[in-house]
């Protein structure tokens, strides 16, 4: 099994507005390769958007982020890539004039290896992972939304990534789908890479996730374990309103 | 007979594209040149038919290039090519480069000459290509004779554009008018497309300029001169002389009540009092049967294209051997005729390669006839054989 | 100067009215119309033949000419744009290049090489002015910009404030949910282009009145359009407006400092305006802007 | 209200939805469900007409819709939130729920109420959809289709990407929708929900309905089953 | 599995272009004047045509402004001859002098999106053309004619520039396909379809860009340079028209969008077209314009894309295609 090195990022005081609208409030967030992070939140509240500046696709407003000591809050996200911080998108970024197998071979010999043999194998294997061989050939214009969110993930696993980020690939999946994407993850997590995943259905991201986050209005408003955070009465109000059998379930 | 040889003459015009104007009447006038070349020719006894092979530029230099290496790949004993330098300069270098002998007309020489990368003072660079027509010495002197016509504060206002003609003008017709005693106001060249003068037209108002000279393109003078009215610029000006635009009636008509009593030059009149070679026509029948078999008022590009095959012919004629590259150069260079254009003299001129020809002082006047305007003639230095017609009306009275 | 600056806002008049058509396909119907010019000097030719056939005045002319280039639009929209448009952003640039082409040499064909106007059948308003304070203001160039304010004026208002300028923008975007949503987006579809059509013969006529045309006149108009459409930014029409004026001052500009500098200077503050915004990544010149900014503080008070 | 018969759309060669008849009374709540790929979404956009079919029949209040616009129906009552939202990016969120009134169907829906209706809406009254998160973005969808006031109401994915308070909004206010008769069709992942929510659910496998019952008279178990195809009587039943 | 990257079909395509390029290297002994003349015009269609499909069709950067580089091609070679340099290291050096221009050029309009980087290409050619006019050696709009070459005997004149059209096209299209074939070349078609989602993976979308930039640049720059070879006059109105771009477009339209083969085809067919077609004047713009217009709307991948989807062939694959996999009905052909 692939033991992924340690990798640790740190993030102080992000704020992020666009114009007027103040999105992310101050947030402190720390994580490393050994990390599980499930993050929930109504929506609106900013998940996306601190995976967005964690990951550069935009810059925070102000606030400093840090990986391995080194401060990277200007890179842009393709040297953060390169150095095993990658992201998935919420609605799907496909490469839809190539196939897919295509789609996750730009990530592996971009970020992953130089080697094309190498990067051939790193591709196949991602796309094994997440269950799309069959698709491999396929234009990824042709797909479909789920099979979409897959291939964004199999994307980010060929960079062969530290920390991984989610967001919401779950969404839409059956049961069993979901089942198997956990399996998947968990596979990930067996890995030492270390993972953020945003979802909305709780009890899936309950069997992957060791810390819950559960922000609203661009804070942190609870941390700590699944349960903790999910009885605390303030993530009941502002998340979960009546939907307790979601979590159940 | 049967078993004659054929000559081929390549010809290169263009008849569509933005140029069209220039090439609307060739059609006719390869139809006369081909009915007086239906029985072919005899050249130093022997019996030969002439084929003419037309093309159009479709005023596009690049396809005018094209055009030209096809037609000498069809071994064309002769090429001729009319009407700017759009259509002439690329079929010239394509000549020149395969030794086809050229000769072409209807564009100042020196932009020809020059243009191509001849160098004042040297040599020739030309071995195979000819020139015949006007140049700016022409327009000098047509110039001063024109102007003298009526009596003006001798304030020249200028209006040069960015190319071979604005740019030689400027440099060699300008120093001489001033000479002569004008006062040139030259706001510098303007790049063609240009579509607010306002700060040209303030000056030529605040120098209070009785005379404008200019060489735009058709649109831009247009706007220019239509600007000028809305500034009043045009109440102060005597004469307004044009070059390059106005050639033709729809240039003028365009400018509705502005349009009369601007004064042009002209290459050629069908008052010019020269008979053809080719076709034994002069000016006045030329005019006429364009104007019976088509409607259409009469151009001065007609007598300019029929004498550039007359010019052609002649050529061929006189030639010792007309299938012979080298005799048919040889004859060019020692050519000397009159045709309807008037004389063509490739003995004499300026420039090795170039025969130099008339420009005429002309005006636009209100029509008399079955047209809107009549085009008449108000001076003949460059050539003394052509009548003055009419006296040169003031623009602004 | 003053002079000088008064001519360039008049002649920005006229490059807003003829960017106007171009501006409402660009970032309305999000197509790019290579065409524009072409058709501009088609309504032209329209409006000419009519003139001159019928003796009326260009200006009764233009509004016979109006429902025939509305035909026109939408004959456009339902023949060639309905399908460019399903195939991206980048189909309709090509498609209608080709029939640029295509149209230029049509009219050639049909009218010929000679120059037109319209100008003569004006009489002597095609250069009279309204002389102020020793600055002379020509009458049509003024009443080109007052039509340019018009016209731009009320397709802006139509679009931001009535559901028909909605139910175009939406069209636009994405037609397959407009009709999910209702809107019957065919219709809608071939209105917007009836509508761009009609602005577009206007701006022909602006073109045929103030100076000459010709079969391949088409170009030049184009790309001053293209310029003012994109100096006045993608918020609103206004916009455009602004463009045009900046356009022609930058031109004026660029000839004082050198004669030949006169498409130059547009060139170059075309290319200023679009680096700036990129950079400065805001549209200033945006009303919508603007407004949106007003209502949000209206809001927090 | 809605009858579908005999089905068939492509895309291209590909049969995405094959043979598919369903029959759907005034007043109903059904639930579609079925694996991802399975051919819901294809399915419902034909029903709603932004797909063409290749074959069988569509009618509505009894008028036959098969070959007209997906904008007529709509006027005539029929409307569908597609997946993936669909909005209008670069309009505000008024004006996307403005536009819902195109079909211009009479009804008490309007735009108060659909800030009534989704509260965290009303601070993005003007901002760009584009720029909005994904559960605001859902309910604008909704908000629009609701704004026609449409007799059946065709939602693709609902809860996809909402958060589980939003989740419980939106269905408190189809809900309302129910009882104020409003024919609903929906494609629901969540089982449990769909369940408990729709008097029946009809499954899909591979383009063709495996299973279509009313949800007191099922259990879970078969409608898993059903999802991967394992329950062969149960698709014998249906053919 | 198994990664693929070429078939039968290439292989024997390799075969024949080898020969091909053998038998036109020995064109000069065996065809007449017409035929050498007429096949350069070809070479210089292939390269503009194939470079144009390089910036829009695999990088989706459509340019109506290649004229720029077209005309600075030909003005750089007018100006080193005049420097007393061989006309034909001048072509060479003209490229190349135009490839380094265009580096600062792209630093600043890759920055624009879609329709604005199309148009600001145009307007940029239109400042190149003006500026070219500022030059007192080219005279305005009247422009010179590249006399330098004169200097050669017609013959040797023609074959000389008839090799180097040969070589230039070859090269740049053997260096293309090795680019396309590249990291850099999938890369790139990943950025034309999504550049934020490229950029998260790690591809450098600006360097990427960039380098595709200035190839085409520097091809269209070379296309240029040669077809001043071969017509002698220099005139800025012709060589910075936007006719050019047009003609580029028409060729990658009818031939294949994003084809490597399509814009060859397309090169060809418009040569024929031209040569059968091109007397009919009027007409034939008419007839241009229309099947451009009929390409783009009714067969959007070009000729070739639908002779790929009937046939399914290609002949010279830049793609990866993974083999031994349980085929699905639907995947990309071969
Ligand atoms: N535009 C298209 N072109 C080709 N095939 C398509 C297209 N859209 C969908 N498909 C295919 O049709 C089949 C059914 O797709 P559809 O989107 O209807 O499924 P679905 O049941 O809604 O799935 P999901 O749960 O993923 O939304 C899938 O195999 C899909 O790949
Ligand atoms: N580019 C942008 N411009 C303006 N506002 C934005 C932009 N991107 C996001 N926002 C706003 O920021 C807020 C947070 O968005 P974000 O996408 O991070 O939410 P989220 O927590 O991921 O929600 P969801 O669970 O619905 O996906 C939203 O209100 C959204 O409207
Ligand atoms: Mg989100
Ligand atoms: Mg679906």
């Amino acid at each position: 099994m692939i033991i992924t090195p340690y990798s640790q990022l740190q993030a102080t005081g992000i704020h992020k507005s666009f114009g007027r609208v103040q999105v992310l409030n101050g947030i402190d967030f720390t994580m490393d390769t050994n990390d599980a992070i499930g993050i929930v939140g109504p929506n609106g509240a900013g998940k996306s958007t601190l995976l967005s500046v964690l990951s550069g696709a935009q810059p925070p407003t102000s606030g400093q982020i840090k990986l391995n000591d080194q401060d990277i809050t200007h890179q842009p996200a393709r040297q953060r890539a390169k150095q095993g911080l990658v992201r998935t998108h919420q609605i799907p970024k496909p490469f839809s004039g190539i196939s897919v197998f295509e789609n996750v071979f730009v990530a592996a010999i971009h970020s992953a290896t130089n080697n094309r043999e190498e990067a051939y194998d790193i591709a196949l294997e991602s796309i094994k992972l997440c269950g799309m061989l069959p698709l491999a050939n396929r234009e990824a214009d042709s797909i479909g939304l789920l099979d979409r969110k897959r291939l964004e993930l199999a994307r980010a696993l060929a960079t062969q990534p530290k920390l991984l980020f989610l967001d919401e690939i779950g969404g839409g999946l059956t049961d069993a789908e979901a089942l198997q994407l956990v399996d998947t993850i968990l596979t990930l997590r067996e890995r030492g890479i270390g993972i953020v995943w945003i979802e909305h259905i709780v009890h899936i991201l309950l069997r992957v996730a060791k810390t819950l986050i559960c922000m609203d209005s661009g804070r942190i408003i609870a941390q700590g374990t699944p349960d903790d955070v999910m009885s605390n009465q303030q993530v009941m109000k502002a998340y979960m309103g009546g939907a307790s059998h979601a979590v159940s379930a | 007979a049967q078993d004659d040889d054929t000559i081929r003459i390549g010809f290169i015009s263009p008849r569509t594209g933005p140029l069209a104007s220039f090439g609307k009447t060739d059609g006719f006038i390869l139809e006369q040149a081909r009915l007086a070349l239906a029985n072919g020719m005899t050249v130093a006894g022997k019996h030969y038919q002439v084929e003419i092979i037309d093309r159009d530029s479709q005023s596009d230099p690049a396809r005018a290039s094209q055009l030209a290496k096809e037609l000498i790949n069809q071994d064309v004993d002769l090429m001729l090519a009319i009407s700017t330098p759009e259509v002439i300069n690329p079929v010239a270098d394509a000549s020149e480069a395969a030794g086809i002998p050229f000769i072409s007309t209807v564009m100042p020489w020196e932009a020809w000459y020059y243009g191509r990368g001849a160098k004042p003072g040297e040599a020739s660079p030309f071995k195979w290509t000819y020139h015949f027509g006007f140049g700016t010495d022409e327009f000098y002197r047509t110039y001063l004779s024109q102007w003298s016509l009526i009596d003006t504060n001798k304030k020249v206002g200028v209006m040069y554009p960015n190319d071979a003609d604005g740019n030689a003008i400027r440099a060699v017709l300008k120093p001489r008018i001033e000479k002569a005693g004008y006062t040139v106001i030259d706001p510098g060249a303007y790049e063609t497309g240009t579509s607010d003068f306002s700060s040209q037209i303030a000056l030529f108002k605040s120098e209070g300029v009785e005379i404008i000279n200019s060489f735009p393109i058709p649109p831009d003078f247009a706007a220019f001169w239509r600007q000028a009215a809305q500034q009043g610029l045009h109440r102060q000006i005597k004469i307004i002389q044009i070059a390059k635009t106005g050639l033709f009636p729809s240039d003028i008509e365009v400018l509705g009540s502005l349009g009369p009593k601007i004064a042009s030059a002209a290459y050629w009149h069908k008052t010019f009092p020269y008979t053809s070679p080719l076709t034994g026509q002069n000016g006045e029948e030329l005019a006429a049967l364009w104007e019976k078999q088509t409607g259409e008022q009469w151009t001065q590009q007609l007598g300019a294209t029929l004498s550039l095959f007359d010019a052609g012919t002649e050529v061929l004629k006189q030639s010792k051997n007309p299938m012979s590259r080298t005799s048919v150069r040889d004859a060019i260079a020692k050519l000397n005729v009159t045709t309807i254009g008037g004389q063509v003299d490739f003995t004499s001129g300026p420039v090795p390669n170039v025969a130099s020809g008339p420009i005429i002082g002309a005006q636009w006047v209100k029509g008399t006839g079955k047209f809107k305007l009549d085009y008449v003639i108000t001076e003949n230095v460059t050539d003394t054989n052509v009548p003055v017609t009419h006296t040169l009306l003031q623009y602004n009275r | 100067m003053i002079n000088s600056l008064v001519q360039a806002i008049l002649l920005g008049g006229y490059y807003a009215l003829v960017a106007c058509g171009l501006a409402f396909m660009f970032q309305v119907m999000r197509i790019i119309n290579l065409a524009h010019g072409s058709l501009a000097i088609l309504s032209a030719y329209l409006v000419w033949e009519i003139t001159d056939a019928l003796a009326l005045s260009p200006f009764i002319s233009v509004l016979m000419v109006l429902p025939i280039m509305a035909v026109v639009g939408l004959l456009l929209q339902r023949v060639i744009l309905e399908r460019a448009t399903k195939g991206g952003e980048l189909l309709p640039v090509l498609t209608t290049f080709g029939l640029a082409i295509v149209i230029d040499n049509l009219l050639f064909q049909q009218f010929g090489a000679n120059t037109r106007s319209l100008a003569p059948y004006l009489g002597d308003l095609s250069w009279d002015s309204y002389e102020i304070f020793g600055l002379w203001i020509g009458k049509l160039p003024v009443i080109v910009l007052l039509t340019a304010i018009v016209v731009i004026g009320g397709l802006d208002l139509v679009l931001r404030f009535t559901p028909l300028g909605r139910q175009i923008r939406a069209t636009a975007f994405d037609p397959e949910t407009a009709g999910l949503v209702g809107i019957d987006s065919r219709k809608i579809a071939g209105i917007s282009a009836a509508i761009a059509m009609m602005t577009v013969a206007i701006s022909g006529t602006a073109l045929g009145l103030r100076g000459t045309f010709d079969a391949y006149a088409g170009g030049p108009q184009l790309l001053f359009a293209f310029e003012a459409t994109i100096i006045g930014g993608a918020g609103s029409l206004w916009g455009v407006f602004m463009g045009g004026i900046i356009l022609a001052i930058a031109q004026s500009v660029g000839a004082l400092i050198h004669p030949q500098g006169f498409l130059l200077g547009g060139h170059l503050v075309f290319l200023m305006f679009l680096f700036a915004r990129i950079y400065l990544n805001s549209n200033v010149f945006s009303l919508k802007h603007w407004l949106i900014k007003r209502r949000h503080k209206g809001d927090s008070l | 209200m809605l009858s579908v018969h005999n089905l068939d759309v492509r895309y291209g060669q590909f049969r995405a939805v094959q043979g598919v008849s369903i029959e759907i009374t005034q007043g109903d709540i059904v639930s579609l469900i079925g694996a991802n790929g399975a051919g819901k979404s294809t399915f419902l956009k034909a029903i709603a007409g932004a797909l063409p079919i290749y074959s069988g029949s569509v009618s509505f209040k009894d008028q036959d819709i098969t070959d007209t616009s997906s904008s007529t129906r709509v006027q005539q009552g029929l409307s569908l939130v597609p997946e993936g939202r669909r909005l209008f990016s670069e309009m505000t969120v008024e004006e996307n729920l403005l536009l819902g009134k195109a079909a211009q169907r009479q009804g008490d829906w309007d735009i108060e109420r659909i800030f009534t209706t989704f509260p965290n809406l009303v601070k993005r009254r003007y901002s760009k959809t584009g720029n909005l998160s994904g559960g605001e973005q859902q309910a604008t969808a909704i908000g629009r289709a609701l704004m026609a006031n449409p007799e059946l109401l065709i939602l693709d994915e609902v809860s996809l990407g909402l958060s589980p308070l939003v989740v419980d909004q939106v269905y408190a206010s189809i809900e309302s929708l129910r009882d104020a008769g409003t024919t609903i069709l929906l494609v629901e992942q969540d089982l449990e929900r769909a369940i408990t929510f729709s008097q029946r659910a009809i499954c899909m496998l591979e383009g063709r309905i495996v299973l279509d019952k009313l949800t007191a008279d099922t259990h879970r178990d078969e409608i898993t089953q059903a999802y991967f195809g394992l329950n062969k009587a149960t698709q014998q039943e249906v053919s | 599995m198994k990664i693929k990257r070429s078939n039968a079909y290439s292989k024997a395509t390799i075969f024949i272009i080898v020969v091909l390029f053998i038998v036109l290297i020995m064109m000069p002994m065996l065809a007449s004047n017409n035929v050498m003349e007429r096949l350069t015009v070809l070479f210089i269609y292939i390269i503009m045509a194939a470079m144009w499909n390089t910036l829009a069709g695999f990088g989706g950067l459509i340019s109506i402004g290649q004229q720029l580089f077209f005309g600075l091609g030909a003005y750089a070679t007018i100006r080193i001859t005049n420097l007393g340099v061989s006309p034909f290291a001048a072509l060479l050096m003209a490229a190349c002098l135009v490839g380094l221009l265009s580096w600062p050029i792209s630093t600043f309009m890759l920055r624009l999106k879609a329709g604005e980087f199309a148009i600001g290409m145009w307007v940029l050619a239109s400042i190149g053309h003006l500026l070219v006019n500022l030059d007192p050696l080219i005279q305005g709009e009247t422009g010179i004619s590249l006399i330098a070459l004169n200097q050669f005997d017609i013959e040797t004149r023609r074959t000389l520039i008839y090799l180097s059209a040969l070589l230039g096209m070859s090269g740049l299209l053997l260096g293309l396909f090795f680019i396309l074939r590249s990291r850099a070349g999938i890369a790139m078609q990943a950025i034309r379809d999504n550049e934020e989602a490229a950029d998260s993976i790690g591809v450098d979308a600006e360097k990427v860009k960039k380098w595709f930039f200035i190839f085409a640049a520097f091809g269209t720059a070379l296309a240029g340079a040669l077809w001043l070879a071969q017509a002698s006059s220099f005139q800025p109105k012709t060589y910075f028209s936007v006719q050019w771009t047009a003609y580029m477009i028409f060729m990658v339209l009818v031939g294949g969008l994003g084809r490597f083969e399509g814009a060859i085809l397309g090169a060809l067919l418009f040569f024929a077209v031209e040569t059968w077609f091109a007397d009919t004047g009027v007409w034939y713009l008419v007839g241009l314009g229309a099947v451009a217009m009929l390409c783009s709307l009714f067969l959007p991948k070009g000729i070739w894309g639908a002779i790929e989807n009937r046939l399914g062939i290609t002949l010279i694959p830049v793609g990866y295609q993974v083999t031994g996999l349980v085929v699905d009905k639907k995947s990309k052909k071969t």
